[in-house]
């Protein structure tokens, strides 16, 4: 998708025009130049390039779709609503879009492109396992580098960011509420045991569930499940006669393993993790009454369809609106796309026009730790205020659970797990 | 040593199909035979289970007074028994000269180190193996052919490789399928002078298989006649041509 | 501790993959037979027609059809698979006829990055996880329960299967068929036509592909991921002998019991140990019997 | 009566820039069985696959010169539409569907030829073949295989059958059973023949009219008899010098230079 | 040979450089080679990339161009060389400490393991030939895979320690110069010996297996050996270029090398033409490879990107015109449509 529309283009659409802090494209002062130049005349407006890298055509490109159009939605919202550092320069986001179809090797190769040929201050990144694996380039390299990802392994890492708590919290969360439903009932993991992203709160809902008193059986599923895969998993599992089932894959997988459920009768409560459920979930499951009070999520943030008038909200819906985005398809994922430039937008507002341009990065990452100590982040209504702070990028612990009621999606909590690090939990596990 | 190749008793079957059936024949140092049948008699088989391509069922083949029924075929070559083939089964995607040099293989005496680093040896070896297929080059004037691509050559200058591939070996015992098929006159001179020439000045022996009558006459010492795969008739060329089982299976009336 | 109702569900559950996967294999076995290469665009024609019925079953619904959504999306997809088949033949493999297969292997290859286009371009905004809107029927048949998504995948795949292989092995068209494939010169010299057959075919395998994709995207869902399961059905296909057209079945069912059976029994020690198992199984076969089970032996002879 | 097939100075040039057939004309009128003769690689394959358009599909080519057929021009033709047309052509080296049996052979020719095609045709020819109806035909003896390669031209019916070497690699006693079916063939069923063949005696023992061709040129022709008689084609094509001393073991000490070319 | 210039020993025949135009080629392509470093890390990047690509597909060109053995292993063979560097990187800080450099040791040792895998890999290929021998070598994908993810690499993430990518000053992790001229004279060196190898005898023995094994076996060639050589010497192409993978991406996982990665590199070799071992990767490579991270800029120029649903799908469109395009075009590869050019040159101005 290449070069976003935040180019001289869309700074000369008429809307920017008309308004009265817009600067004409020839008095942009290019960032290299700014830099490079006399600090002493402060440049009116500066452009920053940005990388997105996202899957609109590889495997987790049924999601990824959603996120970029969310994330390109932010990118030309916010540029042209404007976005200003604390000293009042204007800042143009301009983005390079790349699709990278979940290849590690083509996110490595667009990485460098980005880094070399387009030298972004920051990436708005996808994938667990590409962003893990960047994540120590990232930080010699000075990019702040925000995921999708929500991988426990990223908290500690010093340039990467993401607006809710790692997986693992999520889980945590998810196990606490189930042991408030019933306490020391038999919890069922269904997972890919081959996956990163799927194995990655696997440790830290076993020390949780070993605290609460939940008994934990495993039962592989796999990410790419047919039906029959996941009708085994399921038949696995009623061996087991769980109460619950935690289900960690993708939202294709986890509502396959639903449907099974569904299909021989087993009333457990299913609790997916984020990137496992949203609003299409009881559809694809495709017996959305049947699976009424049967079937959950975990969500660090409420869902855009239920909040729309809120602080926070609105800005995605007037997004959506000034792009010609249609209502429906502001959903979850949108969502996710959309607060994850958001927070880049934030970490420019934290900081001034001279840092940014000199410390890049490292200026955004610095704007980001401020609010360990200082002022926290909020990024309006959708997620409590944030602190990231230097070592430990986890900025709220509480997540939702969202329970599908047969007609409607209802938010419990939110609920913050407590008595066990389920940061630490992860990471002693996969050793890092 | 009276015999550099003895073939005893070779059955061979195919499924239900008998292809061989107890057929043998025995060649004397510097001798020419000419094996001859009906289509279908069983000859191409003899062949390759000389050369080693198919296991017969029964019977044993000795070269040179060592029995060679269970040895790999492509240690026989490397004794000194060389073939060429019924239809063309050169390596068509290469030229000429790399055609006649694949044959050398077995006498390789470097290593793939070697040839990585194209080593002294690599190349001392190289050089003795294209002058070596120069030779039979020479012999069977291929030069205008050397470096053509086989694939897209006329069938007869593909029966002449498959030969110069067979002579570069310096083989005790050719093994011929049908060398004269799809020859014009003139050509069949060319090779039969070709097969004159080394069998007389290096005492190189042939097994020729053969549907061409008058070239079987004119070159060869001895012929064993084949039907269903059983030898019916053997002997001197003009005695065997005139034996009433040949005539009623092979040459017809 | 082997539970009697699991195993009956899972011996269901892997016939019908395994069905699917016949179906899913017959593409590359037809192909094969006419042009001797293998169709590295297959999986792209079966992810543009789980696609195309998405898109044309929704829009079907959006104008009150939504009851015969499915089922005249099928049929959309079907025409559009074997008119892709059918353009392929003519685009790619006719000019490469008389190439070396390896030509025509690398050209379906691009073909099949057209195709994966040209379905994210149907797609559009459907290019995401989804699901058919299928009738909320369930049967129980004791343990096992059958739902729409089954009937769906067995009517679709079987039917394709029964159907092609009827062409097939059963008419003299099939017989005329492996002539064109094994030597299309001398199949034009004896008066074949070679161009129909082959468009034929071309368009035939195209035409199963797509039912078969809807078949196995009723049974996994719609994904943009959904082509990776057709480079396991060719699997199925070489389990059965490239060549062979009614073999592909017992492939199919064979791929589908071991990836299945393996996926569940070694559960606890290797999880997710199908897919190697389906190969390893597919290896060991093909080690005792080089052509496949029911493939024709290359004639060699010197 | 215009000949059945004119053959009018073409050019054939193989891809990308082989040039074969260096401008050569044959006329084959209606029932009549012409030869053409030649040395290896000189072009007779090239000449019967540039009248039946398969030089095409070895991307080839004729570049120059024209072909009629019946009237009609079909150089350059798609062969699958030039056997429509009747003109039939069999392969040099037993062109035959060698995976497929007998039987599917024919089943698999006489699909393209509807009703039209009477697959006992074959077996009356060629009786032999009907043991063998069950073996695939890569299986078959030579003979077996050229037999079968002419059972299924006769399935089409040719009004022009071409055959290329159909001798080749075939005992005597076959070969001659195999010209025996040719003579059979244009005699009961009155079928144009065009015959490319090395086995020049054969050739001509049956052939009307002979040309002789090398390195793409025509270099002689004539009707039969003519040409057997003539010293040169007795030479280098019949052999018959053996009368005077020759023979192949004596062509080491002496051979003659052709005149022509 | 064209007329006037004489060799006076056979071996000047088979020498690489026989014309002063391939000494003036070879001259230019170091020189720009040397000099790419100044056009920026980026091109230094796609440059380490596309060797890395390149010298993969090399080997496979010797397994499946030379000695006609398709393999679909490949990828897994480059995990097998990577993972070879990493993890015995890991066993070392385990064990006393990572000395410096090490991993640059490790690249002939990860050639060597992988060549061993590769062995087995090749194992079938005594019974089994073409698309059959091809669902073989996925099988070794499928199971190499597995032992990956669970055995190798469960955590689907290892990383190089920067320790062991410094010599003497020098950080040959991630990219850069140091990193670029190591991978780009491997490249070299790789791609000098498969042309060696490919004109000795041993190639020579390769490429008659492939176009005819049973009279390869006839005429003295031992198939069985030839067909294990020529997997093992793929494969330790493979083993090198995935040392050399790990170095650049300091950290990666399974999912590099999975069956994807192995039909890439296929697909290189088939479109560049599999019949030239050293031309047909180079162009494969450009075109497949580092065409596709080229193709965004471009595709995002074209009129109308938007209607057809966004650059990532007509980039898809395009990419796939390309190779068809290229390929039904000149059926023999890329390496086909510079022989044109080369011989529209000779004999013009008579083009015929
Ligand atoms: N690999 C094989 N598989 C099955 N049958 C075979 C095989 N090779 C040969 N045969 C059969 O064995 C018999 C003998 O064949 P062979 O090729 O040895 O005959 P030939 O004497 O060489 O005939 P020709 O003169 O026609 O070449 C034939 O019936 C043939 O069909
Ligand atoms: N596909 C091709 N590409 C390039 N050159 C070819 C091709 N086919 C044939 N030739 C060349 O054309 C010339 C004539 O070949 P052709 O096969 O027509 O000869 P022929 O008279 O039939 O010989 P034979 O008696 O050996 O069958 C030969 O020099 C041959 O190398
Ligand atoms: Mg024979
Ligand atoms: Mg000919």
């Amino acid at each position: 998708a290449g070069k976003g529309a935040a180019s001289p283009t869309a700074t000369a659409s008429p809307t920017a025009a008309a308004s009265p802090t817009a600067a004409s494209p020839t008095q942009t002062a290019s960032p290299t130049q700014a830099a490079g130049g006399s600090a002493a005349s402060k440049p009116k407006e500066i452009t920053i390039p940005v990388g997105l890298l996202v899957d609109l055509s590889g495997p987790t490109s049924g999601v990824g779709r959603g996120y970029a159009r969310g994330a390109v939605a932010a990118f030309k919202y916010f540029n042209e609503k404007g976005i200003y550092t604390k000293d009042g320069v204007r800042v143009k986001l301009e983005y390079y879009e790349r699709d990278y179809g979940y290849n590690p090797t083509r996110a490595v190769q667009y990485y460098k492109e980005f880094r070399d040929k387009y030298h972004v201050y920051a990436i708005v990144g996808w994938g667990t396992a590409d962003t893990e694996k960047l994540s120590t380039q990232t930080a010699k390299d000075k990019i702040l580098y925000i995921s999708a990802s929500y991988s426990a392994v990223l908290v500690t890492r010093p340039y990467n960011f993401f607006p809710a708590p790692d997986y693992s919290t999520q889980a945590c969360a998810a196990v606490t509420w189930m042991a408030q439903r019933k306490p020391h009932g038999t919890l069922v993991l269904l997972y890919d045991h081959r996956v990163e992203y799927s194995k990655s709160p696997i440790p830290a809902i076993k020390a949780m569930a070993k605290k609460l008193g939940l008994k934990v059986y495993e039962v592989d599923l796999p990410l790419a499940a047919t039906d029959a895969d996941a009708e085994a998993a399921i038949q696995k599992a009623m061996q087991y006669h769980p109460d619950f089932l935690w289900c960690g894959n993708t939202i294709s997988s986890c509502s396959r393993a639903a449907k099974a459920m569904a299909k021989y009768g087993l009333k457990a409560v299913m609790v997916a993790n984020v990137w496992g459920f949203d609003e299409r979930f009881p559809s694809l499951a495709g017996a959305p009454e049947k699976l009424a009070n049967l079937v959950a999520g975990v969500s660090p943030w409420k869902w855009p369809e239920y909040m729309k008038d809120k602080p926070g909200y609105r800005e995605l819906y007037e997004a959506a609106r000034m792009l010609g985005i249609p209502e429906k398809d502001v959903n979850l994922r949108f969502m996710q796309g959309f607060i994850n430039v958001w927070l880049l937008v934030k970490a420019i507002e934290r900081t001034d026009s001279k840092t940014l341009l000199q410390k890049k990065g490292e200026a955004l990452k610095e704007a980001l730790e401020s609010s360990c100590n200082g002022e926290p982040i909020k990024l309006g209504d959708i997620t409590p205020p944030m602190r990231y702070c230097p070592g430990n990028h986890l900025p709220f612990r509480s997540s939702y659970i969202v329970v599908w009621n047969g007609k409607d999606f209802v938010f419990e909590g939110p609920i913050t797990p407590k008595g066990v690090d389920c940061v630490k939990a992860t990471l002693k596990a996969s050793g890092g | 040593m009276d015999y550099v190749l003895e073939v005893e008793d070779v059955r061979v079957e195919f499924g239900g199909i008998v292809a061989v059936d107890g057929a043998g024949f025995r060649l004397r140092p510097g001798q020419i035979l000419a094996l001859i049948g009906p289509n279908g008699a069983g000859k191409t088989s003899l062949l390759n289970v000389v050369s080693g391509f198919y296991r017969p069922k029964r019977g044993r083949v000795v070269f040179m007074g060592r029995d060679i029924t269970r040895v790999p075929p492509h240690k026989r070559a490397a004794m000194g028994l060389a073939r060429t083939f019924q239809h063309s089964e050169l390596f068509k995607h290469m030229t000429v000269v790399e055609n006649i040099m694949a044959g050398l293989e077995p006498w390789r005496r470097y290593s793939i180190l070697d040839a990585a680093l194209w080593t002294g040896r690599a190349r001392d070896w190289e050089e003795w193996a294209r002058w070596k297929a120069e030779q039979v080059i020479d012999l069977l004037e291929l030069h205008r052919y050397r470096d053509s691509i086989v694939e897209g050559l006329p069938p007869g200058i593909q029966k002449r490789v498959d030969l110069a591939r067979a002579l570069a070996q310096d083989p005790k015992v050719v093994l011929m399928d049908e060398p004269m098929a799809g020859l014009s006159r003139e050509e069949k001179e060319d090779l039969a002078r070709a097969i004159v020439e080394v069998n007389e000045t290096q005492g190189v022996s042939f097994v020729l298989v053969e549907h061409d009558l008058e070239v079987v006459m004119d070159l060869c010492d001895w012929v064993v006649a084949m039907e269903s795969g059983r030898v019916i008739s053997e002997g001197p060329p003009e005695k065997v041509a005139r034996d009433p089982k040949v005539v009623e299976a092979y040459l017809g009336g | 501790m082997v539970d009697s109702a699991a195993l009956a569900v899972i011996t269901f559950q892997s016939t019908v993959i395994g069905l699917v996967f016949a179906a899913l294999g017959l593409g590359f076995n037809i192909v094969y037979r006419v042009s001797k290469s293998i169709n590295l665009a297959h999986p792209a024609i079966v992810l543009l027609a789980v696609y195309v019925t998405l898109v044309a079953s929704s829009y079907l619904a959006s104008h009150g059809l939504a009851s015969l959504g499915f089922a005249l999306g099928t049929l959309v997809a079907a025409v559009v698979g074997f008119a892709t088949g059918v353009a392929m033949e003519i685009t790619i493999a006719r000019p490469l006829r008389g190439r070396p297969p390896v030509a025509l292997i690398a050209a379906t290859l691009g073909a099949y990055y057209i195709l994966k286009g040209v379905a994210k371009a149907v797609a559009r905004d459907m290019w995401t996880t989804a699901s058919y809107r299928l009738p909320g029927i369930s049967i129980s048949l004791g343990p096992v329960v059958v739902d729409a998504t089954d009937i769906a995948a067995i009517v679709l795949a079987g039917g394709t299967l029964a159907a092609l292989i009827v062409l097939h092995r059963f008419t003299r068209l099939g017989v005329a068929m492996r002539a064109v494939a094994e030597d299309p010169y001398g199949a034009s010299a004896y008066g074949l036509p070679v161009k129909t057959l082959t468009m034929l075919s071309w368009g035939l395998a195209g035409l199963a592909g797509a039912l078969a994709g809807v078949a196995l995207a009723s049974k996994t869902g719609v994904e943009p991921s959904i082509d990776l399961y057709v480079l396991e059905a060719l699997a199925a296909s070489l389990l059965a002998g490239l060549d062979s057209v009614a073999g592909i079945v017992v492939g199919g069912l064979a791929l589908g019991f071991v990836r299945q059976m393996s996926n569940y029994f070694l559960m606890s020690w290797l999880p997710g140990f199908g897919d190697a198992a389906a190969f390893i199984l597919m290896l060991l076969v093909l080690l005792v019997k080089p052509y496949g089970l029911f493939g024709t032996e290359r004639i060699e002879r010197v | 009566m215009p000949p059945l097939l004119e053959v009018n100075n073409i050019e054939v040039v193989y891809h990308p820039y082989i040039l074969v057939l260096k401008g050569i004309s044959i006329s084959v009128p209606e029932k009549s069985i012409v030869a053409v003769l030649g040395p290896n690689g000189a072009g007779k394959t090239t000449l019967l696959k540039s009248i039946s358009g398969l030089v095409k599909l070895d991307r080839g080519r004729v570049t120059r010169g024209w072909i009629k057929y019946a009237g009609m021009r079909i150089e350059n033709r798609d062969p699958e539409d030039v056997s429509r047309l009747g003109v039939i052509y069999v392969a040099e080296g037993r062109r035959i569907f060698r995976e497929l049996t007998v039987e599917e052979n024919i089943e698999a020719v006489a699909y393209a030829w509807g009703v039209l095609a009477d697959p006992e045709l074959v077996y009356r020819y060629f009786p032999r073949l009907r043991a063998r109806r069950r073996s695939r035909a890569g299986y078959l003896s030579g003979g077996e295989q050229q037999m079968l390669a002419i059972g299924l031209a006769l399935l089409a019916k040719p009004r022009l059958l071409m055959l290329d070497e159909p001798s080749l690699g075939l005992a005597p006693k076959v070969v001659h059973e195999v010209y025996e079916g040719i003579k059979r063939l244009h005699e009961e069923e009155g079928v144009t023949i065009l015959l490319a063949e090395q086995n020049a005696r054969k050739a001509l023992e049956i052939a009307d009219y002979g040309y002789i061709i090398e390195n793409g040129k025509i270099v002689m022709e004539g009707p039969a008899e003519r040409l057997r008689e003539d010293k040169d084609v007795q030479e280098f094509y019949l052999g018959l010098k053996k009368a005077e001393g020759g023979g192949y073991r004596a062509a080491k000490w002496y051979r003659r230079k052709k005149r022509w070319v | 040979m064209p007329a006037g210039v004489f060799k006076e020993r056979y071996s000047q025949l088979m020498a690489h450089l026989r014309y002063p135009i391939h000494w003036a080629g070879l001259v230019a392509g170091l020189a720009l080679l040397l000099a790419l470093p100044l056009a920026g890390s980026y091109a230094m990047s796609l440059a380490i990339d596309a060797a890395i690509f390149f010298v993969a597909a090399v080997g496979l060109a010797v397994t499946t161009g030379l000695a006609g053995q398709i393999s679909l292993a490949q990828g897994a063979l480059l995990g097998v060389g990577a993972y070879t560097v990493a993890k015995t990187l890991e066993f070392l800080a385990a064990h006393g400490g990572v000395p410096e450099g090490s991993a640059l040791l490790l690249i002939p040792a990860a050639g060597l393991v992988a060549a061993a895998v590769g062995l087995l890999v090749g194992l079938p290929s005594f019974k089994l030939k073409g698309y059959y021998l091809a669902m073989a070598s996925i099988a070794a994908q499928a199971v190499l895979m597995y032992l990956f993810q669970r055995v190798i690499d469960p955590n689907q993430g290892v990383t190089v320690p920067d320790k062991a990518m410094t010599l003497g000053g020098l950080y040959f992790g991630g990219g850069g110069a140091a990193l670029y001229y190591l991978t780009i004279g491997v490249a070299a060196v790789m791609a000098l010996v498969a042309a060696n190898i490919g004109r000795s005898s041993i190639g020579r023995a390769f490429k008659a297996v492939r176009d005819n094994d049973v009279s390869a076996s006839i005429v003295g060639i031992d198939v069985a050996k030839a067909k294990a050589l020529a997997f093992a010497v793929g494969a330790f192409y493979a083993g090198v270029a995935g040392a050399l993978y790990a170095l650049y991406n300091i950290s990666f996982g399974w999912d590099a090398f999975g069956l994807d990665t192995s039909i890439e590199l296929l697909a290189i070799v088939l479109v560049g033409g599999a019949s030239r071992i050293i031309w047909g990767p180079l162009l494969g490579v450009l075109l497949l490879h580092t065409g596709w991270s080229l193709l965004d800029d471009v595709v995002s120029g074209l009129p109308g990107v938007g209607l057809i649903g966004g650059a990532d799908t007509v980039k898809y469109l395009v990419f796939g015109l390309l190779v068809a395009g290229f390929v039904v075009g000149e059926p023999d590869g890329l390496v086909g449509v510079l022989r044109r050019v080369k011989e529209y040159f000779r004999l013009w101005p008579f083009s015929y």
